[in-house]
């Protein structure tokens, strides 16, 4: 049976230490573009740590909310690509096949969650930190639109690594780096078809939502709300 | 090459190659014989150690053959090797089980940095410029040698001090061995990041000069005084790993958050109650907790409370919540509430660190915190706070570090004065330290100066030799985690990589440097080079657990291939791990520490903090922490990092000075501008940051940037606030008060912030129009 | 069409080229430094470092490699040497890989020293110096595609599929239009994914 | 005499070109021989009462069929012929289809109507005779064809005196 | 007063053949800006499109503000004309020309802007159907290919729209001029004598011409609009963006096509042909246009306003009371509160009153276009992602250069093209003049032939 790649995102457990994003960093190849052009708003964060505050002083929350591609299921980005850059693939990930993008950004806008990012100009690494640069995954040139892929390097590799030992996938063996690196465990990732899956487990929990689920977008990301603490819960 | 330029190279890129029309070097570089075998495109996961911080994070690095550019035979040439393409968690070690942090992933720029080392350098401009020339490492050792055999003819050995950072294990004994043999006195350690005040709170309260470990998981109620344990402070992955458990771990019971500051941190931002409280009274809300819980008998008194805390065995009659609310600015209301909440929902443990313990009363408060966590009996029990064991070899507890307070103290008793050669490890006090302490002066003023550095940093300028260290990924490793498990553990791990520059191991360079220096050095120090040093030290822990003892290869092979050590006895849960420690118990003997005179504390008239600078003239407490990303700032020269947006103030590139909406709608200061803070020893400009999370009488502002000379990355890049602070110490430990000093602010015109976020609000004002 | 197309693109980056050339003198006089092009050993890019070279990506021109050393796979294999021998990364993982020089010595230590390329040969090693071999199918990084022998092997696809007739090779040389309608062609006929993601990620 | 031989004279207005032409048909001229040339269309005159009927409305519309019919097979066809995996999701969509068909209904509709201009007019043949550069003045040209024999003096007596040259 | 065609023939040729000093200034000066444009999209295209303002989230700026803008424009001619011509207004005949002029040079200019605004053009072909080795095609539910089968037909349609009564005139020319002009002439009037034939297949053709090219011109904007309501972008997802768009367009056009007819009665010294009555009729259009507009905005604003819906309200009050509330209410201002009372009030809709409203509505319509796209993207969904998009010289250049290029075309057409349709003036003066129009209206002829050849006589 096809996989279905879902991830669950528990907003009790995240921290916001930001650990996930270097771990995609480092994972992805997402290039490093600077002070300018950081402040022009061009940084490049496949999956970011949204910050919300609640309230005034002294009466000060804090919510944290790590968003990345939700990978919708119905996506918005995808019909508008004019050449199937952005597409839906077999197993339900939305694509982004990096030398079919013409740089129309129109996926871009219409993405609601702004998790697409944009190669504004050739990035540069300076040497030596180029060798660092994960060989499994494309460095992107000037022009064409990139995301968060769920990783989708580690899901082949894993994917062929149990096709040659003729086995089928265990629950969690593909994780995204974001995932791998999560230490409260806020991030969890897996198979949705797969109804034992500690994701589907947890993505029918009853502090499951998803983002912006009114726009009818299916995100395949389940975010589980914050709980609150109070004496009953002893 | 500027940080500025960089940018324009990628916009530029390939311009002036065009007008040239030259072909890519790549093709004309030689390649050279490949000096391992690895299987192309296939990666191998080797372990290493984190070195960044305390925590001793155990990793595994992905290893794949790549082609790097390297010097050999002092050509420039291709060669295909093992290269590190990225660090995680070592999913077998027991202090981060397979996670890690960003700054740890971030660590593998460390060994790619453009800006470093890479090769034995030699100053050739002023002292401070920075400006060094390439030398031999056979020129460069000889010059060290021959200093250190001038001191030993002048009988002057005691002229010999080395400066170290935060360092355990072999490495650290073989430096105190070396300073041993060539009869000088231990190492000085500087790290801005130790808690030397906590450790003596724990030497007087427990025995035990060690950072405490918190057995969170199985918590049901975490009041932190300050203490960021979920970003910088302590063991933070451990803490974090356990913080989930806390909160979602098991079914049905969700532990309490309270984080008690003036500044909202990261985990602040994570609390299910964030209590606001006026600086340095950290201490007296403990005790005013403390206060109900006796007075209304929630939980068993103790009785060795009196030795520590002034009127524990009247329940502390000067600590009433009305009392209290007066000095510490907490509703009395609220206090009661939190003392009872906290009493019925054990197990409950309380936690310091961070600016409560940078005032000149941190000790009190420290002291006042034990006694809470002893009144709510959870010390050493499950849920509670512990000190994670020692493994049976570890003779010395270094940090075990020797306290801070050590720099400081031998530093402003003129120590630095009659030092002839001061050898330079990890430790960066020129950018450290406040200015008032004048480090500069006292360095121009000695004669030689060697740095282990692998970068430039703005202590490093003031070396006459730079003598680079292997990045970690290529160093035989060693730690002695102190916190953040229930296992006594071991870390240990061979090289991930091989170099990729000129550089050489510091032990390997220390232990020849001691074999050209002849004599004892010789006898004590009899290794060849460091991995035989560690397999040595290590052995003795083959019959430590496991009996009969394993074959010592084996055991070898073992440690290198799990990457350390770890007790097996103590493993699973925390009931019979935690040694039983009691609060107020005889203090065991400590090297670094001197004695502590068992006099009480608290009394209302000691408990008070002072501050520098009058309230009138500066009206607001500076509040500087230590930066999510950068940590005290060894970590600024990282691009990653830089780029990382901070949690809650999401800049990036820069620095920033946290103010109310509040207090800047007052004083006319809107978002971005530049802001200058000014305090009795200086001032400084940064970008204004309006922020709901904090205090309206405090301005905060994370330490780590404003680099003077660290790497294109990080100099000349926003501003420091140690140069501002006040000279204060902390009673008892001679250690900084780098949170006692107050400022006053004003606009004085138009900053530059990077931000990352748009939004402040999930749901902002101006949606409820209508 | 496609090629009239191809032609106004061309002439619209020349015509980009002119003008960048002009604005990019001002600017950089502006900024007082010139810039390091990505040709310098400071910068790594995957721009390409000229206009003429990013003219010949976009057309697929890619020169045909000179060995330094002429090796002839013919009488290797005719030697009963196995390809794993040298390219032993291609039944375990993406790369199939090319030897260093110390696996040549190890017969060539031995065997026909007196032929003038194995002289060349031990006259590179000698030297502590690898073979610097140029790649045979120069693909151009913006392709973005990655090939992965291992399942390939394992599915029984012969290594002459895509590399010609080898065995028989004097010098590996350009044998198939290794293009993504050869790829399709292939995985269609055998029935194999033809997921754009299969390959480009 | 040369067969392609041709009379015609110069009108001074509409009205009197319009009896020019009555005469001559009226001469029995046959209506295809006469040729009037004016710088502007005159609709309300029967000058050329041969040419009102065309039938490029209608080839217009059949152009119009060809080019939906072409756009909707492109669109249909394409897809089908090169099957991308989306993953389930929708290839062609009717809504997307008829957007295309649509334009290039229209597209072929403005393609057949020029092509019949051109041909029908005809246009993009330039040596072509009888012309006269004083049409450009207002003059309209009113010329016979193919008069051959007897027709030739009726012709010349109609157009003369000062009657245009013969050619 | 009328004219005898060959007066006509004179004005109307005269600015073809005489050519003044001040062309070649004017040719120069425009040259120059556009040519400062092109370096812009050189640099541009040589450093990645990062040397435009774009960014996270508002990744599209001024390049698509100025397709929609000019892709309006183009509304103005053949769109116009095409009505005009169906209901055969007699004021329409000395301006269709300048109008269908206007629509080709602003739709090949409106259709560059993709191209400029693409991070890789080189690779833009991709956009057509062709057979490819890689078995791929474009992407048919895209909006993006929508417009560029839409702008294609619309491109061929209005150019054959503009050539085909050109055709006549080209033969005056080719019989009013010698040397070179002619040779140039004889070849552009594809053989054109003007036998009653060609006459009837061209007017033919012109009908069937006007009939098709209105369907087209309105689905153009139409897909323009659906560019943006396809996305779920807050206050983009509308409904009415088709008409709003459609009515936004022909407003624009209008105006553009005023202010040009204005230069031209100016420069080419027209008056006597573009006489006030067009200016006047226009006016009325104009101010028709104007009050549509407002009721689509009002419509629009309203709707959002009342259902408050979050995302949507943060981007009005962003747009109303934000940081771009100058913008928003200059446009207002430009295309309501002051082309109103000029065009309303009869006095006031003088050539001069029009001229001042079309540019304010010229301006304000570029405004629109700007506040439709940026401020949108600017507040999308999450807050955290907000951000704030400022325009780089290289974008201001090449919309500068678009103007210029615009004026540029525009002069050198007039310069090789009569700007005013002469046979289709000469009709409508010989109506003015009472001239017959019919067979009928003339003596049939009878008795001898004599006067029938004095009548032939020169």
């Amino acid at each position: 049976m096809a996989h279905r790649w879902g991830m669950v995102v528990d907003l009790d457990r995240c921290t916001g230490c930001e650990a996930c994003v270097i771990a995609c960093r480092a994972e992805n190849n997402i290039a490093t573009v600077g002070e300018e052009q950081a402040r022009k708003g061009r940084a490049m964060h496949w999956i970011r740590v949204e910050r919300y505050y609640e309230g005034e002083f002294p009466d000060v929350r804090v919510k944290f909310q790590p968003v990345l591609c939700q990978q919708c299921d119905a996506a918005p980005c995808e019909p508008v690509c004019p050449t199937y850059a952005s597409y839906h693939t077999a197993e339900g990930l939305n694509a982004q096949i990096y030398n079919r993008c013409i740089g129309t950004r129109y996926c871009a806008n219409a993405c609601p969650y702004s998790v697409r990012f944009f190669n504004f100009f050739n990035p540069a690494w300076e040497k030596p930190l180029h060798l660092q640069l994960n060989p499994d995954v494309s460095v992107r040139q000037v022009g064409v639109m990139e995301k968060c892929t769920f990783c989708v390097q580690r899901i082949k590799a894993a994917e062929i690594h149990a096709k040659a030992e003729s086995r089928e996938l265990k629950d969690g063996e593909p994780a995204p780096a974001c995932v791998q690196s999560c230490a409260p465990k806020a991030l969890v990732f897996g198979d949705l078809n797969d109804p034992e899956s500690e994701v589907s487990r947890l993505s029918r929990s009853r502090r499951g939502s998803k983002l912006l689920e009114e726009l009818g977008t299916q995100p395949k990301v389940t975010y589980l709300q914050r709980d609150s603490w109070n004496d009953e819960n002893l | 090459m500027e940080r500025r330029d960089f940018l324009k190279v990628t916009v530029l890129t390939g311009a002036t190659a065009a007008l040239s029309g030259c072909e890519k070097p790549a093709q004309q570089l030689v390649r050279f014989v490949p000096e391992q075998d690895l299987v192309p495109g296939v990666a191998v996961w080797k372990p290493s150690l984190c070195t960044l911080c305390s925590a001793g994070c155990g990793l595994t690095v992905r290893v794949m053959e790549g082609e790097a550019e390297v010097v050999r035979k002092g050509q420039l040439g291709l060669i295909k090797m093992g290269l590190a393409k990225k660090l995680e968690g070592n999913p077998d070690h027991p202090i981060n089980q397979g996670k890690l942090c960003a700054r740890g992933q971030a660590g593998l720029q460390l060994t790619y940095h453009p800006d470093r080392v890479r090769g034995p350098l030699k100053r050739s401009g002023p002292r401070g410029s920075g400006n060094f020339q390439q030398i031999t490492w056979e020129e460069a050792l000889g010059e060290v040698v021959s200093k250190l055999q001038e001191l030993r003819s002048q009988k002057q050995a005691g002229a010999l001090r080395f400066l170290i950072g935060r360092l355990r294990g072999q490495r650290r004994e073989l430096i105190e061995e070396f300073l041993k043999t060539v009869g000088s006195s231990p190492a000085m350690v500087f790290d801005p990041l130790d808690e030397p005040v906590l450790r003596q709170a724990n030497l007087l309260s427990f025995g035990r000069a060690t950072m405490p470990s918190f057995d969170l998981a199985h918590a049901n109620y975490v009041i932190s005084f300050g203490a960021d344990f979920l970003g910088t402070w302590n063991s933070p992955v451990a803490q974090s790993i356990a913080y989930g458990e806390m909160r979602q771990g098991h079914p049905g019971s969700r532990g309490k958050l309270v984080q008690v500051e003036q500044r909202m941190s990261q985990t602040g931002a994570n609390a299910d109650e964030w209590v606001p409280v006026r600086p340095g009274m950290d201490g007296v809300l403990a005790l005013g907790l403390a206060h109900v819980i006796l007075k209304e008998k929630l939980r068993p008194t103790r009785e060795n409370g009196e030795t520590l805390i002034a009127g524990w065995q009247q329940g502390l009659p000067d600590y009433s919540p009305e009392a209290v609310e007066k000095t510490a600015g907490v509703a009395a209301k609220r206090i009661e509430r939190l003392a009872r909440e906290m009493a019925a929902h054990t197990p409950a443990v309380a936690m310091i660190g961070g600016a409560p313990l940078a005032q000149t009363n941190g000790l009190f408060s420290a002291l006042a915190v034990n006694a809470l966590n002893a009144l709510l009996g959870s010390v050493g029990t499950p849920g509670g706070m512990f000190f994670t064991p020692r493994p049976p070899h570890a003779e010395h507890e270094w940090g075990g570090f020797a306290a801070a307070s050590d720099f400081a103290g031998q530093f402003l008793a003129g120590k630095l004065d009659d030092t002839h050669v001061l050898l330079l490890y990890n430790a960066n006090p020129v950018f450290a330290t406040p200015a008032a302490w004048k480090v500069r002066d006292s360095l121009e003023r000695i004669p030689f100066i060697v740095s282990f550095g692998s970068f430039v940093d703005e202590t490093s300028a003031f070396a006459d030799l730079i003598l680079p260290d292997h990045s970690p990924l290529e160093s035989w490793l060693d730690d002695i985690p102190e916190s953040g498990t229930t296992q006594a553990v071991v870390s240990l791990a061979a090289p991930a990589m091989l170099p990729l520059h000129d550089t050489r191991a510091m032990p390997d360079v220390l232990l020849q440097i001691a074999h050209q220096l002849g004599g004892d050095a010789v006898k004590s120090l009899p290794w060849q080079s460091f991995d035989e040093m560690l397999q040595a030290s290590i052995s003795s822990l083959r019959t430590a657990e496991t009996s009969p003892p394993v074959d010592p290869e084996k055991f070898w092979a073992k440690v290198q291939e799990q990457g350390g050590w770890w007790s097996e006895k103590m493993r699973s849960d925390a009931k019979q791990t935690i040694a039983s420690v009691a609060f107020g118990g005889s203090a065991s003997k400590q090297p670094a520490f001197k004695q502590p005179a068992f006099r009480q504390h608290g009394k209302p008239e000691s408990a008070l903090p002072q501050f520098d600078g009058a309230e009138h003239e500066f009206p607001f407490h500076f509040h500087p922490y230590v930066s999510q990303a950068f940590l005290d700032g060894a970590l600024a020269h990282l691009p990653w990092m830089q780029e990382m947006p901070d949690a809650l103030s999401t800049v990036m590139w820069g620095t920033w000075i946290e103010i109310n909406p509040k207090t800047a709608a007052k004083l006319g200061i809107e978002q971005g501008d530049l802001v200058e803070v000014r305090s009795q020893h200086g001032k400084l400009q940064a970008p204004a940051l309006v922020s709901p999370g904090i205090a309206p009488d405090v301005i905060a502002m994370p330490f780590g940037q404003g680099h003077e000379n660290f790497s294109r990355y990080a100099s000349g890049r926003g501003a420091n606030p140690m140069t501002i602070l006040a000279p204060l110490q902390v009673a008892e430990t001679g250690s900084l008060a780098w949170a006692a000093t107050r400022v006053d602010i004003s606009k004085v015109g138009r900053g530059k912030l990077a931000l990352f976020a748009g939004g402040l609000r999930e749901r902002p004002s101006e949606l409820e129009h209508r | 069409m496609r090629s009239k197309i191809r032609g106004l693109a061309l002439v619209l980056v020349a015509s980009a080229a002119v003008s960048a050339f002009f604005l990019k003198r001002t600017s950089s006089a502006n900024s007082g430094k010139d810039q390091p092009s990505i040709d310098t050993p400071e910068v790594f890019s995957p721009a390409h470092p000229t206009i003429l070279e990013s003219v010949k990506d976009f057309f697929g021109w890619r020169k045909t490699p000179v060995q330094p050393i002429a090796f002839t796979h013919k009488i290797h294999i005719e030697h009963q040497v196995a390809c794993t021998t040298c390219h032993k990364g291609v039944n375990s993982g993406p790369v199939a890989g090319l030897p260093s020089d110390k696996l040549c010595m190890r017969c060539h230590a031995f065997f026909a020293k007196d032929r003038p390329e194995i002289i060349k040969l031990t006259a590179i090693f000698n030297a502590g110096l690898d073979v610097s071999w140029q790649r045979v199918y120069g693909f151009s990084p913006s392709a973005h595609v990655k090939f992965n022998h291992a399942p390939h092997i394992r599915a029984g696809v012969d290594c002459s599929n895509c590399h010609g007739d080898v065995k028989n090779m004097t010098v590996a040389v350009r044998a198939v239009n290794l293009n993504m309608g050869y790829c399709l062609s292939c995985h269609r006929a055998k029935g194999v994914s033809t997921d754009c993601v299969t390959c480009h990620f | 005499m040369n067969p392609k031989a041709a009379l015609y004279t110069m009108c001074s207005d509409p009205a009197s070109a319009q009896r020019t032409v009555d005469a001559l048909l009226s001469a029995g001229v046959r209506t295809e021989d006469i040729t009037v040339i004016s710088s502007e269309p005159f609709d309300g005159f029967e000058l050329a009462r041969h040419e009102k009927a065309t039938l490029m409305p209608w080839l217009a519309v059949l152009g119009a069929i060809l080019g939906g019919a072409g756009g909707f097979l492109l669109v249909s066809q394409t897809q089908m012929s090169y099957p991308i995996v989306t993953g389930g999701m929708a290839i062609v969509t009717p809504w997307s289809n008829g957007i295309i068909t649509y334009e290039l209904t229209m597209l072929g509709a403005i393609l057949t109507t020029l092509l019949v201009l051109i041909l029908t007019a005809p246009l993009l043949r330039w040596k072509q005779e009888p012309y006269d550069q004083q049409v450009s003045d207002g003059k309209i040209l009113v010329g016979v064809t193919h008069t051959s024999g007897n027709f030739d003096e009726k012709v010349r007596e109609i157009f003369s005196p000062g009657g245009g040259a013969a050619k | 007063m009328t004219k005898t065609s060959e007066q006509i023939n004179q004005d109307l040729l005269r600015p073809v053949g005489r050519t003044s000093p001040r062309f070649f200034f004017v040719v120069a000066t425009l040259g120059l800006i556009v040519l400062a444009g092109f370096s812009a999209w050189g640099y541009q295209l040589y450093n990645g499109v990062g040397v435009a303002g774009i960014r996270r989230p508002v990744f599209w700026g001024f390049y698509i503000t100025n397709f929609v803008f000019w892709i309006g424009i183009s509304h103005a001619g053949t769109l116009i004309s095409a009505i005009l011509r169906l209901s055969n207004a007699g004021w329409r005949r000395p301006i269709t020309r300048c109008a269908e002029v206007i629509t080709v040079f602003a739709l090949s200019i409106g259709a560059m802007f993709p191209l400029i605004h693409l991070g890789r053009p080189w690779q833009a072909f991709w956009l057509a159907p062709y057979p490819n080795q890689r078995g791929l095609w474009p992407n048919y539910r895209s909006p993006l290919v929508w417009d560029f089968f839409a702008i294609n037909t619309y491109l061929i349609g209005s150019i054959t729209f503009l050539i085909l009564p050109i055709i006549p005139d080209f033969a005056l020319a080719r019989d009013k001029f010698s040397g070179r002009r002619k040779k140039l002439y004889t070849v552009l009037s594809l053989g054109w004598r003007g036998t009653q034939r060609q006459w009837h297949r061209l007017e033919t053709a012109m009908h069937i011409m006007a009939i098709v090219i209105i369907p087209v011109a309105v689905s153009v904007h139409t897909i323009v609009s659906w560019d943006f309501a396809m996305t779920p972008v807050p206050m983009w997802h509308s409904t009415i963006f088709a008409p709003y768009f459609v009515a936004g367009a022909i407003f624009s056009g209008i105006a553009a096509l005023i202010v040009a007819m204005v230069f031209l009665r100016h420069f080419l010294r027209l008056e006597e042909y573009l006489q006030p009555v067009c200016f006047d009729n226009l006016g009325k259009l104009l101010l028709l246009m104007s009050l549509l507009w407002f009721y689509f905005v009002f419509a629009e604003r309203l709707t959002t306003w009342y259902g408050n819906e979050s995302s949507e309200i943060a981007v009005l009050w962003l747009t109303q009371r934000g940081p771009y509330r100058y913008l928003f209410w200059l446009m207002v201002g430009c295309n309501f509160v002051i082309p109103f009372p000029l065009l309303a009030i009869k006095r006031l809709r003088t050539i001069t009153g029009t001229f001042i409203a079309s540019l304010a509505i010229v301006i304000g319509m570029w405004l629109e276009r700007y506040l439709i796209i940026v401020p949108s993207l600017s507040r999308k969904f999450l807050p955290y992602a907000w951000g704030t998009y400022r325009p780089t010289w290289v974008e201001i250049t090449i919309t500068a250069a678009t103007f210029a290029g615009m004026a540029l075309l525009y002069v050198i057409f007039a310069k090789f093209v009569p700007i005013i349709s002469i046979w289709e003036l000469k009709i409508g003066e010989r109506e003015t003049a009472g001239l017959p129009q019919k067979a009928s209206e003339v003596e049939v002829a009878s008795g001898p032939l004599r006067p029938v050849v004095r009548g032939a006589e020169t």
